[in-house]
This record gives structure tokens, sequence and C-alpha cells, in this order.
């Protein structure tokens, strides 16, 4: 490749010109559809690992055409092909993912129109990320807005609309500020091209307040962090759940890359709004995870746990050291895989029964113990646990909140030990009432080979980059700069090694001193409650009917009602910290009694006109 | 040329009801419409881009009736032809089944003759004269169909207009008082010297006034709902497409633009009233359960963003940034064109909707994409124009509005017209959630009957309303829009143009 | 300026009718005030003390033609909104007529089924 | 609508040619002296309609019913289009004076104004066709309202 930059185009536009050419060829063949959907995320994914070389040693501009005072610009850097790799496996996932999770329709939806979004979804996002111009990014970024909307209201039910237009408008409205942002940027700094922005032009001090506030705000949507949160618990759920893994897996993940890039690469911020974003980070993982806690609905729960999530990676980038970037860009890299493998898991779960009810689930472990091994793993790594991913990122997160030199540091460092805690608590809900336990529910089918492999390839580099994370490191190391430096110890292999060790010696004794006679099944035992305590009648008034059944709800709803955090879940559930509601109610009071204005009267409309006159000639003439 | 924009369609107006009087040939007289349009586009088309006057009886412009072709009339031409070729196209097939046709073709010539007369003249008494000539035909074809609502609407339409006219009459008797001259060019070069100017800005107040009951901007909207949801769906589409932007917003700009060289605070006044519409009538569409209602509020809401370009516009030349300036009336001229497009998309896909469902309640329909792919996949391109989603036309128009008022320094408008943008977007969301995601419900009568000649035009304008936003290049803009902001901003180059000086 | 006061006060009487008045006719009679108050300020603008008619008669120069007839341009126009107005007024009274066919009264206030 | 009294008929019927007379006398010295189509024309439609009004309608459908009014209202108003392109054609311009080309006229003369007297007399037709059609239709609606 002499001249990789004609190849890198290649990222956006097969996916953009695939995306009707599928649609069109399901209508002839729906087996190739799927094929041809497969090889051109696959194909994608590939060329994006094929570029890792060419851009260790800086960016690489592949396309830059000026039209009078419109630009057009592309290209990529180390973060963005980061990013646009990982698109593009989790949209391979999602690919194969589907087929046979649309089978759970009937034919009734129209399928090609599923696969022309999701390519064009992907193309959206890679043209977001990796356009060097903002007004470039912007329209992609649209694009990528426009198709998850389609892409949520998909299955065309009345919750699913209600979550899509809240997400549509609430990412719209963010949209807009960003457009503001740009176009302020633009009038004050002269381009928009973030290689002139980023050599030449500095910010405007007396715009960069409103301008980095817009931006925050705008790309804040969709990162969905506190209190601009509240279309992702509506959206995620309600979306097919391969579309549920791509918004959380990295349409999320696209508004933080925004702000990663904007907030550090092109302007280096003063250190206040690094505090800014640290405390809103550590803010948005206390309330993502105690909100994922008392969910009943399996997607709702991860879309909560995926604001917490998200809140770590505000935190780390907003730190802002070296090891804090580090630590929210991997955290981003992982968040990535191991909550597409959740959502994908979940989505397996929902096919499978067809309920996201955790109340009604259970016992699917024994039926599917490839799928239920996958997902505890994403869960294990979601938590934290050594020696997956999510512990490797957590770790260097802790590492640089320990030495972040603010008064403030140890609240964040409390935070996010904290919320490590919750996320313990609320993926064991999942993994417990969904895989353990009795089987509750009927089995409707069971998954196929697409879904399997769905969950196993990240389930797979979860561990993998866990214990072996020198190629991320690698990868990030251009983003920031240098490998960062720890203080405390971390060996990833020794650990992984020691561990692994610690687990076989377990299972050892455990088959040795034949433990597994003596074992007794008992009913479910969370949390230091015990079955007897469980207020039965309260929370399952029909269980007598099922002779056993998993209440692992209890210790949850003990922590939903314990008046310190109780606040919170009331304002939640009754949408007191919803912008979104808070809006649409003052607008349609007002809306409201404009309504009432209009009523008909002829007279009453004239007097509105010879005022208005009157208003106009006094204007006119005071001057 | 130019007088046969008005020739024919006058005299088709006039033919129509007299071969009526002896024959009823529907669709004879659909088809002469049609190719009457036709003809108008290919002529208007022809002529886009020429700078030309024409000396109506051959009398010298300050004492006769001249005609003007300049970028901005030559654009408004095309615009006025194009939609009503393709609503002459949709009514072949909807209209076909109602009676007294050659009255209904016949109006709708007479309107068309109206429109053309104002776009092209530059004499203020003949802008009067032709502004009343499409009015007229627009109150007696809104109430077509002689319903109770319908004439109901038809008389308050009629009063607030006829109430408009008189302000219009009543600025030129003015104007005439203390100038001494109708030609707008004459005016121009006259007005300076004026040494007693209230009566200019007496006169200025009533045309704002009277040109914006044209219009409907906000506080004198208040027929606009009522008519534009009452008209028969192709005179709907007209009226909100065409005819208020080239009664109001045309008109209006010609005169303080080009004649009276704008008065101290005018274009604020305009600025701040397109603010006021854009974000009010925004405001009322989102309570609409009535899909024409909503989208005559939406119209409203619209017109703002019109206004409030060209108001910006004035202002900028007024602070003597001619750059912003252009970029402002650019943006306001550009979202005309395409609100022309999307909106009578929109008003004809109503007209599918109301074929299909038989009603227009929102709350009683749902599910057209499933019924009928083809109206929903343009309704919903239409939905997404008119909100400003890229890469649809809508959003290059708002882009452009935005970026001038960030660059000339407006803030607030800034803020307001991104605000309105996103409550567009709120209630066309309603829209998709009631109207075409959702399970099917309500009647379905006849599905039969959305024919080729109904979704035809609908097809017709939604690739409009992709390709319109190429308009955006700064190639096509160049040719295209930024002469039709010149003419507006330059007045001594139309002076010149019409004097000859 | 008395004259012009007239047209005013005329035109204000107009308006008052149409504001204030509930009856359909007397609204269409408001805007027929209106309209002649405006014609009769118009006719007032080329109203020249102690001038002449703009009609040439024999034997008479062109020059004292100009300086003693009174503008002819307003009449041309007052003539032009007359036929305008007329047309107006006679689609009013039909529509009204046929609104008086539909709700049985002429009372502005009864005939509110548009709204909101 | 049987008409009016004795009186009103017998006056109505001396006087209404003399109306008719004059209306065409204005329409036709349009050029020369005040007046022109649209009072002629308005005249014209006056005396039919005083004769409506006297005798009822029965007795003005013979001569002039409603659909000859419209029919006459639009020719009248293609005539005069036919004119302006007539113009267009043969004068260099729309509504140009293609018969007299000359400007101005012979003062006092009645054929000295090219084009105009026959402007004025399709002004003429239009605006006493559509007068009397427009009243005709007001009449139409009492009649409804008194069956």
């Amino acid at each position: 490749m002499s001249n990789p930059g004609i190849y890198g185009l290649a990222l956006l536009v097969i996916p953009l010109g695939a995306s009707p050419l599928v649609w069109l060829l399901g209508k002839f063949s729906k087996r190739l559809r799927n094929y041809l959907s497969g090889i051109i995320t696959l194909g994608i994914f590939g060329l994006s690992l094929g570029f890792f070389p060419y851009v260790q040693s800086g960016n690489l501009e592949f396309l830059t055409r000026e039209v009078g005072d419109v630009v057009i610009s592309f290209g990529l850097g180390p973060f963005s092909l980061l990013m646009v790799s990982l698109i593009s496996l989790l949209c391979f996932l999602a690919s194969i993912f589907s087929p046979s999770y649309l089978k759970r329709y009937e034919g009734e939806l129209n399928e090609n129109k599923y696969f022309g979004l999701l390519l064009g979804f992907m193309g959206g996002m890679i043209g977001a990320v990796i356009a060097e111009e903002l007004f470039t990014m912007f329209i992609f970024w649209e694009l990528m807005t426009l198709a998850a909307y389609f892409l949520i209201t998909f299955e065309h039910s009345t919750d699913s609309i209600k979550a899509g237009n809240k997400y549509f408008l609430m990412s719209e409205g963010g949209a807009l500020a960003i457009l503001a942002g740009i176009a302020l940027l633009w009038v004050t700094s002269g381009t928009t091209q973030l290689t002139e922005l980023q050599t030449t032009a500095a910010l405007d001090p007396e715009f960069s307040v409103p301008i980095l506030s817009l931006f925050l705000i705008g790309f804040g949507v969709k990162a969905a962090f506190f209190p601009i949160h509240s279309w992702l618990p509506d959206a995620h759920p309600e979306a097919p759940s391969p579309i549920s893994a791509l918004l959380s897996g990295i349409m999320i993940k696209v508004g933080l890359f925004w702000i990663i890039k904007i907030f550090w690469e092109l302007f280096s911020v003063s250190a206040s709004w690094g505090s800014t974003l640290a405390v809103i980070g550590a803010f948005t993982i206390l309330i993502g995870g105690f909100l994922a806690i008392v969910q009943n609905d399996i997607k709702r729960l991860i879309a909560y746990s995926s604001i917490s999530q998200v809140g770590y990676i505000m935190m780390g980038v907003g730190i802002g050291t070296g090891l804090g970037l580090a630590g929210g860009i991997i955290h981003l890299v992982n968040h990535a895989l191991f909550k597409g493998l959740l959502f994908l898991g979940a989505g397996i779960v929902v096919y499978v029964t067809g309920t996201r009810k955790l109340d009604d689930l259970g016992g699917l472990g024994r039926e599917m113990p490839l799928v239920f091994g996958s997902v505890v793993i994403g869960a294990l790594s979601l938590a934290g646990v050594p020696p997956l991913n999510g512990f490797y990122s957590k770790w260097i997160l802790y590492q640089a909140s320990i030495d972040f030199e603010r008064g403030f540091a140890p609240f964040l460092l409390v935070a996010a030990l904290f919320g490590s805690t919750l996320s313990v608590i609320y993926i064991t809900k999942f993994i417990y009432s969904a895989f353990l336990g009795e089987k509750s529910t009927e089995i409707e089918r069971y998954p196929g080979w697409g879904m399997k492999t769905a969950v196993a390839v990240p389930a797979i580099l979860c561990l993998g980059l866990g214990a072996h994370p020198r190629p991320l490191l690698q990868s990030i190391r251009p983003i920031i700069g240098g490998i960062p430096v720890f203080e405390g110890t971390w060996a990833a292999y020794m650990a992984a090694a020691f561990l692994l060790g610690a687990i076989a010696v377990g299972a050892a004794i455990y088959l040795l001193v034949d433990l597994k006679e003596r074992s007794t099944r008992k009913p479910a035992f969370m949390g230091g409650e015990n079955e007897e305590t469980i207020d039965t009648e309260r929370y399952f008034p029909y269980v007598d009917k099922l002779d056993f059944k998993v209440y692992p709800s209890e210790i949850y709803n003990s922590i939903k009602s314990s008046s310190i955090v109780n606040w919170l879940f009331v304002a939640e559930e009754r949408n007191f910290i919803d912008p979104y509601v808070a809006v649409s109610w003052v607008g349609k009071a007002f809306t409201r009694s404009l309504r009432w204005a209009h009523n008909g009267l002829l007279s009453r409309y004239l007097v509105w006109v010879f005022s208005g006159l009157i208003v106009i000639l006094w204007l006119l003439t005071t001057q | 040329m130019l007088p046969l924009f008005v020739a024919i369609p006058l005299g088709v107006g006039f033919l129509l009801p007299l071969i009526e009087e002896f024959r009823e040939r529907t669709q004879f007289f659909a088809v002469t419409v049609l190719l009457e349009t036709g003809l108008l586009l290919a002529l208007s088309l022809v002529k886009f881009g020429e700078e030309s006057i024409y000396r109506l009886g051959g009398w010298r412009p300050p004492i006769g009736i001249n005609y003007v072709l300049d970028g901005l009339s030559s654009l408004i031409l095309v615009v006025i032809s194009g939609i009503a070729f393709v609503t002459a196209l949709f009514a072949m097939t909807y209209m076909s089944k109602y009676e007294n046709l050659g009255k209904f073709y016949g109006l709708f010539s007479l309107m068309l003759a109206g429109m053309y007369g104002v776009a092209l003249t530059g004499d203020v008494f003949n802008m009067y004269v032709y502004l009343e000539v499409a009015a007229i035909s627009s109150y007696a074809l809104v109430g077509f169909n002689r319903g109770p609502e319908e004439l109901e609407a038809s008389f308050k339409y009629l009063i607030m207009g006829a109430v408009g006219s008189i302000f219009i009459l009543l600025g030129i008797a003015m104007l005439y008082g203390s100038v001494g001259s109708l030609n707008i060019a004459d005016i121009s070069v006259r007005v300076s010297e004026v040494s007693d100017q209230s009566f200019i800005l007496l006169s200025t107040a009533l045309f704002i006034v009277g040109f914006g009951l044209k219009a409907a901007f906000i506080p004198f909207h208040s027929w606009l709902p009522d008519a534009h949801s009452s008209a028969p769906t192709p005179i709907s589409a007209m009226l909100s497409g065409v005819l208020i932007k080239v009664l109001g917003v045309y008109a209006l700009s010609r005169i303080l633009f080009n004649g009276l060289n704008l008065p101290n605070l005018t274009p604020e006044i305009l600025t701040w009233i397109g603010a006021g519409s854009m974000f009010i009538g925004g405001m009322i569409a989102l309570g609409q359960k009535d899909l024409k209602r909503l989208l005559a509020y939406s119209s409203i809401s619209q017109m703002g963003y019109i206004t409030l370009g060209l108001g910006m516009g004035g202002i900028f030349m007024s602070q003597g940034k001619p750059a912003v300036a252009t970029l402002a009336l650019i943006g306001g001229v550009f979202h005309l064109v395409n609100h022309a497009a999307y909106k009578s998309l929109l008003f004809l896909f109503s007209g599918g909707v109301e074929r299909i469902f038989g009603t227009r309640d929102l709350s009683q329909i749902g599910g057209i994409t499933r019924v009928s792919p083809v109206s929903g996949a343009t309704g919903t391109i239409g939905t997404l124009s008119i909100s400003g989603i890229p890469p649809f036309n809508g959003f290059w128009s708002k882009l452009v509005i935005v970026i001038a008022a960030i660059w000339g320094g407006l803030y607030p408008i800034a803020g307001i017209v991104l605000f309105t943008s996103a409550i567009t977007l709120a209630y066309y969301l309603k829209v998709q959630r009631e109207l075409f995601l959702g399970e099917v419900a309500g009647e379905i009568t006849d599905k039969g009957k959305i024919s080729p000649g109904i979704y035809v035009p609908l097809l017709i304008l939604a690739v409009c309303c992709i390709g319109l936003g190429l308009l955006y290049l700064p190639e096509i803009r160049g040719i295209v829009l930024k002469p039709a902001a010149l003419a507006l901003q330059e007045g001594s180059e139309y002076t010149k143009l019409v004097l000859g000086l | 300026m008395l004259t012009y006061l007239l047209a005013f006060i005329l035109f204000a009487v107009g308006l008052y009718s149409v504001i204030n008045k509930r009856n359909l006719i007397k609204i269409i009679m408001g805007i027929i005030i209106m309209e002649h108050a405006v014609n009769a300020f118009l006719i007032l603008i080329g109203y020249r003390l102690s001038g002449e008619a703009p009609i040439l008669e024999e034997g008479m120069a062109i020059s004292e033609f100009v300086n003693t007839a009174m503008d002819p341009l307003p009449q041309a126009l007052v003539i032009t909104s007359i036929v305008i107005s007329l047309g107006v007024v006679a689609l009013m009274v039909a529509i009204a007529v046929r609104l008086y066919q539909h709700y049985g009264t002429f009372d502005i206030t009864e005939i509110r089924k548009l709204r909101g | 609508m049987t008409g009016m009294s004795p009186i009103v008929k017998t006056v109505t019927r001396w006087v209404s040619p003399f109306i008719l007379a004059f209306g065409i006398y204005i329409a036709l010295t349009g050029h020369l002296t005040p007046g022109g189509g649209f009072p002629g024309g308005v005249i014209v439609a006056g005396c039919f309609i005083l004769i409506t009004l006297a005798y009822g309608k029965e007795r003005v459908e013979g001569i002039f019913d409603l659909k000859s009014a419209s029919v006459t209202d639009s020719l009248a108003s293609l005539s005069f289009l036919c004119m302006g392109l007539l113009g267009y054609v043969f004068g260099g311009g729309f509504l140009n004076n293609f018969i007299q080309s000359g400007f101005p006229g012979k003062a006092f003369e009645l054929l000295s104004g090219g084009n105009m007297p026959i402007i004025n007399i399709a002004i003429g037709f239009k605006v006493g066709g559509s007068l009397f059609v427009v009243f005709a239709y007001l009449a139409l609606f009492r009649a409804i309202e008194e069956e």
C-alpha cells in the first residue's frame, strides 16, 4: 500500500454504498443478504486492522476537498482507527447475530430495511469518527442518529416508538447544540478543519466557555452522562438486542470520542474543565449504578450499567493525566466489548424465552452452557474481576485518581471503587436470575450458531485483552503519547497466571475433596438475606404457584428502600431528573394556553392585527 | 416574453369556465391546466437567470408599468411554476370526483396569474392589483367545497385578507402622497429626497401589517390554520407552498428592500416578527391533532424562518457587513425554496392520507407505512426535511441561517432558530408516532385510490426535497441563490436595471 | 388637513364596525366603509386647491392643463380599487349568505367551528 | 318576484333605453372623456338590474340570462386578452397600441384611440356581464331562501 489513503475512504464508502444494495438484495435472497452484510462488516474490520501500522507515526489524511467555503475532509488518527475497528467489530457481531434474532418477529417486519439501516448506521458512525472537518462530522453524526432512530423504532410497538422519539428528540437537541458550537467555532477561529484547529488556531478565550459547553452538552447527550442520560434507559431496552449492543457498545462511545477529541486533542482545556468532567463522571458512576440495581428488565439493567460505565470513562478523561486518559480510553474499548457481549447475551435470553423480566427468568445456564460462560465472562469483566479486561482499565483509573492532585480526588476514587461494588451487585442479579436457579420459563427456541459466535468472540477478546493487554496499550500509545507509568504494580501475566492457578486449585479441591457430594442446593440466598426473612407475599404474590422460585430481587428491594438512596429512585421513576420530561411539560402548558387563545373569534383575531399595527408603528416612529 | 406568464394563465382562467358553461369536461380541464403549468414551468426555466425588463404598453418605466426579471423574481417564477405543475398533476386524479371543475381550474389559473404578476411587476399599485387577483381566487378556492367549515374558514380569511388589502392600499396611498411615484425603482431614488419621513414610516408599518397578513406572521396569522386546513388539498399545497410566500414575503421584501431602502428598524422588526412566528407557530403546531392544521401552523413557523433570514440580511446590511448580509439573505431565499418543496409535499401527502383513511385526525389513524409504503416513505422524507435533518434540504437552509446569525453576532436569534428546530422535530415526531409507525389503525376506506396519479407527484417532490440540498454547494448556490439574495441586497442594481440610469 | 381627518374618521368607523359588530353583514359593511375611506384618502392626495378636473378641453394648452389640473393618477387608482372591492364584497356577501344557510345565523361569534 | 308597482314599471320602461344608451356611450368614448369601459359596463348592468327589479327576473331571462351573462363575461375578458396578445404580436409588446402607433392620438375624435375603444368595449362587456352575474346569483340565493 503505497498510498493507503485511498483505501481509507473505503472504510466509509463501502458500508454506505452497501446499505441500499443490501436493502434491495434482500428482496431476492435473504441468505445472500445476510452473508453480504457479514462479509462487508468483517472486511471493514480487517481493513481497519490493516491500517494500524500506518497510523502509529501520526495522522493519515486521505481526503480534503475544498469547494468554495465548503470543506470536506476525512482522515485517520490512531484514536479514530481504534474506534473504526471497534465499530466494525461490533457491527460484524450484530450482523451475524441478527438473522436468527429477527426470526423472533416471524417475517412481520421488513428485515431488508433492518440490514440496510444497520450498514447505514455503521457508515454514519465511521463517518462521524473519521471526519476531519466538523461540518462533515456533523452530517455523518446526524446520519448515525437518524439510522439509530429507525432501528430503535424497528419493532413499531408503541413503547419503542415512544422511546425512539425521546431518543431522537434529545439527540437532535444535542445535535443542535453541536451545530451551534461548530458555527461559533467557525466564526471565531475561521476554520473547522481539525488539523488547522490543532496547529494554528487557538480557542478564542472570550468564546471558549460557550463553545465548550455547547460541545459538552451536545456530545454528552449521545454519551449519556447524568443528567442528560434519560433517553438511554428507554431506548436501549426497546431496540432489537443487536441494536442495543451497537447503541451501548459504540454509539455512545462516538459521543465520548468527540468529547475526548475536542477537550484534549484539539484544545488542551484548563484544569477546571477536567475537574467538571471528572465530577460529572463520578456522579454518573454512582447514579447509574444505583439505578441499575433496582431494575427488573434485563436490558434496562444493562442500560443503566452503561451509564455507570460511561461515568468511568468520563472520570478518566476528566482527570486528564496520561494515566487517566489511558484508563478512559482503555475502558472505552473494554466497555464496548463486554457491553456488546452482555447485550447480545441478553438478546439471546429474550430470543430464547420471549421475555425481558428478570422475575420470570431462571435456570438458563444449564440449557445454554456456552452462552452462559460467555455472559459470565462479560459480567465479571464489567464487575472488574481480574484477570479480565474490565479490571485492567479500572485499575488504571484507580491509579489515575490516586495520582490526581486535586482536593476532591479521594471522592473520585471512592466513587470509582463504590461504583465497582455496585456493578458487582447488579450484574450478579442479572447472572443469577437469568441463568442460575431453577428453570422457570419455557424455552421457546435455541440460539443458532451465529448468536453463539457473536457472544463467544467478545468473550474471548475480554479474556485475551485482560491477560495480554499489550496490543491495546500499544495502540493507544500514540493517542496519549507514551505508555503510562504505573505507581502500583500490576503484572498482567503474573496475575493472570496466579488467578487461573487459584481457580484451578479451587476446582481441584472441589472435585477431590468431594464437595460435589456434600454440597446442597439451597433456594436463592443472596446478600445475607435468608429465604425466611423474605416477604414473599409482598413481592411475589404468585409464589405458591411455583414450588420453588428465585428471589434475587429481595436484597435489591432492601437497597431500594434504604432512605439514603431512596430519593434517587423515586426521582428517576417519577422522571424528576429527566430534562426531557421537564421541557415537554412546560411546552405542553404553553401550547395549551396558545391554543386556548385561538378561539375562533374573528374580532379577537382582528384585535391582534390592529395591536400588531400599533406596536409596529410605535417601534418605527420612536426609533 | 414576460407578459406571457400572466397572459397564459389569465386566458386559461377565463376559457375554462366558458367551456364549462356548455359542456362539463373534467379530464379536458385537468389536462389543459397541466399543459399550461408545464408550459409555464418550461418558460420559467428558460428564462431563469436572465435579467431583463419589460415595458408594458411600451411606456417608459417611471410612467408606465414595467415587469422586471432579476435574480429573485426568476427564482420565484420557477418555484411557482414547479409547485403549480406538481399540484396540477396531483389534482388531475385527486379532484376528479368533484363538481364544477371548470370553475376550480379557472380560479386556480387566475390565482397563478396573480402570483406571476406579483412576482414580475415593478409597480406598487400593479402589485396590489395582482395580489388581489390571487387573493380573491384563493378566497373562493378555500370555500370551494362549500361545507360549513370551509365557508367559515373562507369568510374569516376573506375578512382578514380584505383588512390586509386595505392596509396595503392605504400604505400605497401614503407612499404616493409623499414620494409621488408608484414605480419601485423610482421610489427608491426619490425616497431619500423626501423631507418628511413620517408618512413613509407610516406606510412601511402598513405594508408590514398588510403583507404580513398575507404572509401569516404572528400576530396576523390566525386565518391561516383555518384556511389552509379547509381548502381542497391541492389548493392547500398551493397556498402554503407558494401563495403566502409570493403575496407576503416576496412582495414585502421587494417593496422594503428595493423600494423603500429599509427605513430604520424595519429589519429588526422583520427579524423579531420572524423569530416570534417561528417559535409560536411551532408551539401551537405541537398541540394539533388534525394533520392539515398541524401542517398549517408549521407553515407559520417556517415562514418565520424565511422572514428571519431576510430581516437579518437587512440588519447586517445596515451594519455594513455585506458578506454576512448576503449569507443571511441566501438563507432566507433558500428556505423559501425548500419550504415550497416540502410543505407542498406534506400537504399533498395529507391528501393521500385522507384518501386512505377518510379522516385527518391523527389520533384515529396510524401505520401508513404498512398500508402504502410509497406515501409513507415520501411523507417521512417530507417530515425529515422540514425538521432539518441532514442530508435533506431543510437542514441546509437552516444551517445557512444559523451560521449567518452567529457570524453576525445575533446569538439570541441563533438560539431561537435552533430551539425552534427542535420543536419542529418534536411535532413531526408526533406525526411519525401517530401516523407513520405503529399498528395500522383507523378504517381504510379505499386503499385502491392511492394510484400513480396520487403518488407520482409525491415522489417528484420527495426527489426535490433530497435534490434541493445540492443548492448548498457553492457553485450551484452562486448560480441559483446568490443572484436572488443580491437582488435584494443591491438595490441600486435594481434601479439601474429598471430605470436604465 | 381636515379632509384627511375626515377620511381617518371614516376609517375608524369602519374599523369599529369590523371589530365590534357580531353580524356578518355589518362586518362586511365595515369593510366597505374602510375601503371607501382609503379611496377618499387616495382622491384627496391628488387634490389641488381650486384645481380643475384632469380633462383636456378644446383649446386648452398642455402647459395650462398641467398647471391647473389635479393629479389624475390617484383617480385611476381609485377606480381600480373600487373594482377590486366590488369583487371582494360580492364574494363576501355570497359567502355570508351561504354561511347563513348552513348555520342559520349571521352572528359571527356562533360561527366558530374552527378553533385551536 | 313578480315585480313592483306600475309606477316603477312605467318609469323603468321609459328610462331603461336611455340608461342603456348612456352606458354604451360612456364605454365607447372612454378614450376621450372621463369614463370608459368600467363605468359604462356598470351602467349597462345597472339597466338590466333595474329591469329585473321592476319586472321580475323572468322578464330579463329572455334577454340576458345567467348563462349568457357569464359567457359574455368570459368572452369579454378573453377578447381583452386577445387585444393584449395582438399588441404583442403586431405592436412589439403586450397591450401595445398596434392599430395606431403614433402618440398622442388626435384629440376629440372618436376613431383616434387605436385599440383603446376596442379594449374599452371589451371591458364594458366584462364588467356588465360580471356585475349582472353577481346580482343574479345573489338573487338566486334569495329565491332559494324564499322557497
